[in-house]
């Protein structure tokens, strides 16, 4: 028995002393690329970018790789580096630009949309890219009798509404592909530029079926090489890519779910760029020397939502009364950190048609109570105030945000009981508008107004179950909204949207609270990365400097 | 000490035997554990009942301006957190929160566990067989995922965290009540108070069950600390006590971020939680030393 | 009085004026109070008195296995051949135990290691003492139980405990405290108590049997007077903690002196003076505490022939005849 | 033996039906709808309702659970509603990663706690005693994932001894075989002559081990010392010591052999505690294990993957007791050969 205790302990000395005798030297992917380069001169010319290991860690783990199934940003990082669209938004924009398709025309009636598209394109499983594939990656999603459509369920898809906007996909030959379209929509282009229209190689999805999401092949910058769930998903350069190759050999998304931890491996040089830093950190990382933070407005909003069919939100001065009793500065300072913006409209700053000159309800607590009184509330009232549990793009800390704004409303009398769920009653129950005030959000997916104004505050989206969380329903918005859906012309939508703003402003269904930077801390080796505001991580560019 | 060297059968007690409270609290003294465990729970009850008194600041009036602000600076004994609520204060109604858990979880398990126990045990027949498959059931189910289950179906909030706590810490009790109600139901006191006519009722609790509280009162304080802790798991997973009640392992888990930048707001409740769970292991460690006479000096 | 010993080589072991204190939460128990006695080689001795009365702990101060604490030897010296043993360190005094003093006890269920061989435990004992292999050491086992007289030794050697009953057991034990070249002084802590009467008698006879075969002398511990009528040369008998009498064991049954081994004799129903009576006699009264007994004769409250002298002082030794003391105050006036 | 195993083994189906059914209850009867989940933000009416009928959600609770026993009996636990992949792939893919650490703290805490046990009992109520017990009791008192992250800030972030996180080194790209990661580095070590591999490997296990294994680490202490002090007292002991044998082997070899009994029960019950309980070391360290996947099923209303989850932990569990059961009766003769 003494023996079997003394083996254990010699097993775990032998175990420590081969830790630090084994040749593991920790070092970060520039140290390995260093010696490569050792030779060469000195300034960067263009092929000496190549090379090298990047890799970034994010909080989870990717649900799968079909760009099509999923609607998790974490699947979209995997799926961005795999496949190509026919057209995508311009890095760091949301302009659309030609990608897959080299260019396309739009029919006088707005009604169809002919893409032409570009020849000697092959897929990573060496199967040549033609309108087929892009009639098959589509078609799977639109078709019910398609042979794959029971792959799906095509969640992102049916999101976008896109079965009531696409009528038609039709190959012309070869290399052109016609949309016929139901009604005019002006934001279809935007569509087509999201990741659920990645062009899959269908040679791939016959061959791997259901498995498809664990082997995915696409026309993209980097291949797939290997996943080993729920630690790290690893890419390799497309060699024969239809544009300059990308200049990383190899990328590796790692998960690492704890922020601080993120943190913690990124100071070590275990990892070469971090994904949602905790925004409490963000002033240290700033100070560090070996570190850099890239940062832009998100594509987001965070809001407070008043449910406009329950007592006593119905009545306009209390709605008004609320933004006043709200001191956003202590909010941004508290949760958001320098990795928020105050908001004052539906839409984020970034977003073409932004209202910039509405006044925003300044922190006025006398006024506050004034509004109150005068509709019937004197002495305030009490009402419940919903807090999401989990960390959105949005709102860091939705239970934070609750806690700060408690104690602010309380100074006008209005006492609230904070309540929380886990995610997924907390959205079921919000869409029942079972919630007097509830905190809640969206991130943009293509750049274009309407998938703020009119998924979140339109009278259709007010049916249960409601993505308009207030159930407001304002004949004169919803019209502004719906004509904007309906022309093509840039200008005459940004007018439509803009007046559209001010109505919001008036009626306030909404507390807007914040517009959440996106911020990607990095060490300072790693050059040209570009932050997109619908949440793409694109490492195409990227390149490694030591 | 043996008892065989010392042929203690000879030495019989002339006088009255000691009272056994004046008996046990000779044994306390001598067990250096328990009293350390027992002061540092009466300490954590003064703080608990005497919470409003003793805290600096109410716990819940927050001072954006202040936030994070270092250990002894003024007002703030032991820093703010990161709405600059008095951290101090806060560690103090969460102490008041922490014993609550803790009684009122135990308390759960005690009394179902007790009450199953004594059944299952006394009766036996099928009636044993189903429970033993039932409690069997629940301790193959791995207790964290239990209490998680359980919150999932109420919804998570405080409450509903203690009954989980509480009805995830059953089973033990049930199997250990059991085991004494078995081993003495064939006694021969019990065998005599049956004959003279003792109701099945009397015999389980007034007879059989104060022969178990040895044990049970040992795992009952080992209970607490442990649900004390398993609350604070529950509240970094989110499913535990909602803000902003000031308890420990909300505290704690709200706070992780902060380690690097301000690391008080997560060492502090994570050292008050560290002493309470220390305080009731001690006195349950030193209470089964003094209750199981072959360790007794 | 130490020269004496060394040259007398009759004397295997002498203990002088033995005093034993147990301090323990409720006071300090007198369980042995300067008791003095010798054993002669090959000689067996028998300490004899109602359990309490200090018996066992004055066997276990020889090889020192009191607890200590609470245990404590006050006063006092135990010459073994000459060599005062309390004087000796911890790994001197480990080198007696097992070789030249070896000890049996009473619960044979529980003495042996309910996980180890029976063989091993004994090969063991061999091997600590002297530099053996293993395979010798395991030999002399199997043969010391077929000395024992277990039956088909070599299968017994490789069987647990639990497969043996009472009295095998018993007799492995008794192997296991021969395990030793020479054995000097066996102590017999009441080894046929927890025997039943036909197992019993088997016992003593082997123990009779080793004695003759081996040159070894024997310190029974016992409160039969049956079982020390039977194996013992000499007797001596405790009560309280206190020595009563020592005496030859025909002298004892004789002519006992002591009123308390009258009193012992008296209510052994094998006594010829029961004849055709029913009832027994017994001794009144309780044994007195060890916590508050005082320095006069401990047995006074219980004897008939009590006087005030009694109560004052413990009483001198007094050589009734040769090799046969009472310590009694009112000897030869008992009627 | 084999007839003690047989009816172990068939205690253990209705154990697990009775698990599987208490699960598939539990969470259908909780709030919250995994189609929701799956949605997020974006969900609308036509959307949802397509999709909780492709999922077979909308059919009413009996058959939903009728179809799923049915499909148990062949052991096919049907598909994960998150991803959409057989529930035992996913489950196979972090299976060894629990495995692995679990094992690992278990040498850590059952090493250190037999000696802390043995120590403190023989030298009862002297300053080692008192020192070692209440260091073990702050094991258990400690909140694991506040031990996890001082850990990291003090060996790895301030000393750079040990990495922060994950399995191995992300850098170091390998096939892996077992999937038990030392396993593994092993061969590759014997295969390529690489101990790069092995060093990472175990470097990445120390500190969640550490941190998983204070508290079993803290029991087993607790119960060693208690057995100990209970066997020292016994005879047999006196008997051994009456025999001349030395002190340090009575008690190494006779008393410990007899106190390890209970000590094996209790390892065995806190290895399956480990499966389950590293939620939270698993998520500081980055460690893909299973129980943080079963935590965010649950989350998600996962059915079919918290059921895969919870059968192959409660089937390890029961296996384990089963296991120690049986080591239980070679280790104790007597009950061997009754």
């Amino acid at each position: 028995m003494k023996k079997l205790l003394i083996a254990a302990l010699v097993l775990l000395i032998c175990f420590s002393g081969l830790v630090f005798a084994g040749g593991d030297q920790e070092e970060p992917a520039v140290k390995e690329k260093a010696q490569e380069k050792a030779q060469e001169k000195v300034t960067p010319a263009a092929d000496d970018k190549n090379g090298g290991v990047l890799v970034f860690a994010r909080g989870g783990d990717s649900v799968g790789l079909d760009p099509g199934r999923e609607t998790d940003g974490e699947s979209f990082y995997g799926c961005t580096q795999v496949f190509d669209n026919i057209v995508e938004f311009k890095p760091g924009t949301t302009e659309i630009q030609p990608a897959l398709a080299e260019s396309w025309d739009t029919s006088s009636d707005g009604l169809e949309f002919t893409f032409h598209l570009r020849k000697g394109v092959k897929f990573h499983d060496g199967t040549v890219f033609n309108a087929d594939a892009v009639v098959f990656s589509l078609g799977r999603q639109l078709w019910e009798d398609h042979p794959y459509y029971n792959h799906g369920p095509w969640k992102y898809w049916g999101g976008m509404d896109m079965s009531n906007i696409v009528k038609d996909i039709i190959a012309v030959d070869n290399y052109t592909v016609k949309f016929v379209l139901h009604k005019r929509e002006a934001p279809f282009i935007a569509n087509l530029a999201m990741d659920f229209a990645g062009i899959v190689s269908p040679t791939a999805v016959k061959k791997y079926g259901t498995d498809f999401p664990n082997n995915p092949v696409g026309t993209g910058p980097f291949k797939f090489v290997s996943w080993k769930k729920e630690d790290s998903i690893v890419f390799e350069k497309n060699k024969d890519y239809w544009r300059r190759p990308a200049y990383l050999d190899r990328v590796i998304l790692k998960v690492i779910p704890d922020a601080t931890a993120r943190y913690l491996a990124l100071q070590k040089g275990e990892v070469d760029i971090i994904d949602f830093p905790s925004p409490e950190d963000l002033e240290e990382m700033k100070a560090d020397p070996d570190i850099k933070v890239i940062q832009q407005a998100g594509l987001n909003v965070g809001y407070l939502a008043f449910n406009m069919d329950r007592k006593p939100f119905g009545d306009k001065r209390v709605r008004q009364a609320l933004n006043y009793a709200i001191n956003k500065d202590e909010i941004i300072a508290g949760v958001y950190g320098s990795a928020g913006t105050k908001a004052k409209n539906p839409l984020p700053p970034t977003m073409w048609s932004y209202n910039n000159d509405i006044v925003d309800y300044k922190y006025d607590p006398a006024m506050a109570k004034k509004l109150l009184s005068e509709a019937g509330y004197p002495d305030g009232f009490s009402t419940t105030l919903w807090a999401m549990p989990v960390s959105r793009p949005y709102n860091p800390n939705g239970r934070k945000v609750a806690e700060i704004m408690q104690a602010q409303f309380k100074k006008v009398g209005v006492l609230t009981e904070i309540v929380s769920y886990d995610w997924g009653t907390y959205l079921e129950k919000t869409d029942h508008g079972e919630h007097d005030m509830a905190l809640l959000g969206w991130t943009g997916d293509n750049g274009d107004p309407d998938n703020f104004l009119f998924v979140l505050l339109s009278a259709a989206a007010a049916e249960i179950p409601a993505q308009n969380i207030s159930f407001w329903r304002d004949k004169k918005f919803n019209d502004l909204i719906i004509e904007a859906k309906e022309t093509m012309d840039v200008a005459k939508r940004t007018e439509l949207y803009k007046k559209a703003q001010v109505i919001f402003k008036e009626e306030a269904p909404w507390l807007p609270i914040a517009h959440s930077v996106v911020s990607e801390p990095m060490m300072n080796y790693v050059m040209d990365f570009k932050l997109s505001p619908v949440g793409k991580r694109q490492f195409y560019d990227v390149w490694l400097d030591n | 000490m043996s008892e065989q060297l010392l042929d203690t059968e000879s030495i019989e007690p002339i006088e009255k035997e000691p009272g056994r409270f004046r008996e046990a609290l000779h044994q306390l003294k001598k067990n250096k554990g328990a009293i350390a465990g027992l002061i540092i729970i009466a300490i954590f009850l003064f703080i608990a009942v005497f919470a409003p008194v003793i805290a600096p600041h109410d716990p819940l009036s927050q001072n954006i301006e202040l936030r994070k602000s270092a250990p002894f600076t003024e007002g703030f004994l032991l820093g703010s957190d990161d709405l600059g609520r008095d951290l101090l204060s806060r560690i103090i109604y969460g102490g008041r929160i922490s014993m609550i858990i803790g009684v009122v979880s135990v308390g759960i398990a005690l009394v179902f566990g007790i009450l199953i126990g004594v059944i299952s045990g006394y009766y036996g027949g099928w009636l044993d067989k189903i429970i033993m498959r039932l409690i069997d059931i629940m301790l193959a189910f791995p207790y964290v995922l239990l209490t998680i289950v359980i919150v999932a179906m109420l919804g998570p909030s405080l409450t509903n965290a203690m009954i989980a706590i509480g009805i995830s810490q059953i089973p033990r009790y049930v199997r250990m009540v059991r085991a004494s109600v078995l081993a003495e139901k064939e006694a021969d006191y019990v065998v005599a108070e049956r004959s003279l006519g003792a109701s099945n009722f009397e015999l389980m609790f007034r007879s059989i069950l104060p022969n178990c509280l040895a044990p049970i009162s040992v795992q009952a304080s080992l209970g607490v600390g442990e649900a004390i802790l398993s609350s604070a798991a529950l509240s970094f997973l989110g499913l535990g006590a909602q803000p902003p009640t000031p308890e420990w392992g909300l505290m704690i888990a709200s706070s992780r971020e902060f380690i690097t930048s301000a690391w008080w707001i997560v060492t502090f409740p994570g050292i008050a939680t560290l002493l309470a769970v220390l305080g009731f292991n001690l006195f349950g460690d030193g209470l089964r030393d003094m209750l199981d006479p072959k360790l007794r000096d | 009085m130490t020269e004496e010993l060394k040259n007398n080589n009759e004397i295997l072991l002498s203990i002088r004026g033995l005093e034993v204190n147990f301090h323990t939460y409720r006071g300090i128990i007198q369980a042995v109070r300067s008791v003095s006695f010798d054993i002669k080689k090959g000689e067996t001795l028998a300490l004899v008195g109602e359990s309490g009365c200090g018996k066992s702990v004055t066997a276990h101060a020889i090889n020192q296995l009191i607890p200590m604490p609470p245990g404590k030897i006050d006063k006092g010296e135990i010459f073994f051949e000459g060599k005062d043993l309390l004087k000796l360190s911890e790994k001197e005094i480990r080198a007696y135990r097992g070789d030249k003093i070896s000890m049996i006890f009473q619960e044979p269920m529980t003495s042996l290691n309910p996980v180890f061989k029976i063989g091993k435990q004994i090969a063991d004992v061999f091997m600590t003492h002297h530099k053996i292999s293993k395979k010798e050491a395991w030999d002399r086992a199997v043969r010391l139980l077929e000395l024992v007289k277990i039956p088909s030794p070599a299968s017994r050697a490789n069987s647990y405990p639990h497969q043996l009953s009472g009295g095998m057991r018993q007799r492995a034990m008794i192997a296991m405290a021969l395990a030793s070249p020479e054995p000097g002084l066996m102590i017999a802590d009441e080894p046929t108590t927890a025997l039943d009467v036909t197992i019993q008698a088997q016992i003593l006879r082997l123990l009779a049997e080793l004695k003759a075969e081996i040159e070894m002398s024997v310190l029974l511990i016992t409160h039969d007077m049956g079982v020390v009528a039977e194996t013992a040369d000499r007797v001596v008998v405790m009560y309280a903690g206190r020595k009563v009498e020592e005496a030859e064991v025909h002298d004892l049954f004789e002519h006992p002196g002591h009123p308390y081994t009258l009193g012992l004799l008296n209510s052994l129903p094998s006594n010829e003076k029961y004849k055709g009576q029913t009832r027994l006699e017994a001794i009144t009264g309780q044994v007195p505490d060890l916590l508050t007994i005082g320095l006069w004769c401990p047995f006074e409250n219980r004897c008939k022939y009590a006087k005030d002298i009694c109560r004052k002082e413990f009483p001198e030794k007094t050589e009734v005849e040769p090799g046969h003391s009472i310590w009694c105050h009112q000897v030869g006036k008992l009627d | 033996m084999v007839r003690f195993l047989i009816k172990r083994l068939s205690l253990l189906i209705p154990t697990l039906l009775g698990v599987v059914t208490l699960v598939f209850f539990m969470i259908a009867l909780s709030p919250g709808d995994p189609a929701r989940v799956m949605l997020g933000e974006r969900a609308n009416k036509q959307q949802l309702e397509t999709l909780r009928a492709e999922l077979g959600l909308d059919q009413p609770l009996g058959t939903q659970y009728g179809l799923y026993l049915k499909r148990m009996v062949r052991f096919d636990f049907g598909k994960s509603i998150k991803t959409g992949r057989p529930v035992m792939e996913e489950i196979s893919n972090l299976y060894p990663a629990t495995i692995e650490l679990a094992f690992f703290a278990m040498i850590f805490a059952a090493t250190i706690g037999i000696i802390i046990g043995v120590l403190s009992a023989t030298r009862k109520n002297t300053w080692i005693d008192f020192t070692s017990m209440v260091g073990a009791l702050f094991g258990v008192s400690m909140p694991v994932f506040w031990l996890a992250l001082v850990l990291i800030m003090i060996f790895s972030v301030g000393l750079d001894l040990l990495p922060t996180g994950s399995r191995m080194n992300v850098r170091y790209y390998f096939e892996s075989i077992t999937n038990f990661y030392v396993i593994d580095a092993i061969i590759l070590l014997i295969r390529e002559g690489d101990p790069k591999y092995l060093s990472s490997a175990v470097k990445h296990l120390i500190l969640p081990s550490v941190a998983l294994g204070t508290i079993p680490l803290a029991i087993i202490a607790r119960v060693t010392r208690s057995s100990m002090l209970e066997v020292l007292t016994q005879d047999y002991i006196k008997t051994a010591r009456s025999a001349g044998i030395k002190e340090s082997r009575v008690v190494y070899r006779y008393a410990l052999k007899n106190a390890l009994l209970p000590v094996i029960t209790i390892i065995g019950l806190q290895f399956g505690l480990l499966l389950s309980g590293a939620i939270l070391t698993e998520t500081i360290f980055a460690w893909p294990g299973l129980g943080k996947w079963l935590y965010h099923a649950i989350e998600a209303r996962d059915y079919p993957a918290v059921q895969g989850g919870v059968i192959i932990i409660s089937t390890t569990f029961v296996l384990i007791n089963l296991v120690v059961d049986i080591l239980y009766t070679l280790v104790n003769p007597k009950i061997r050969l009754q």
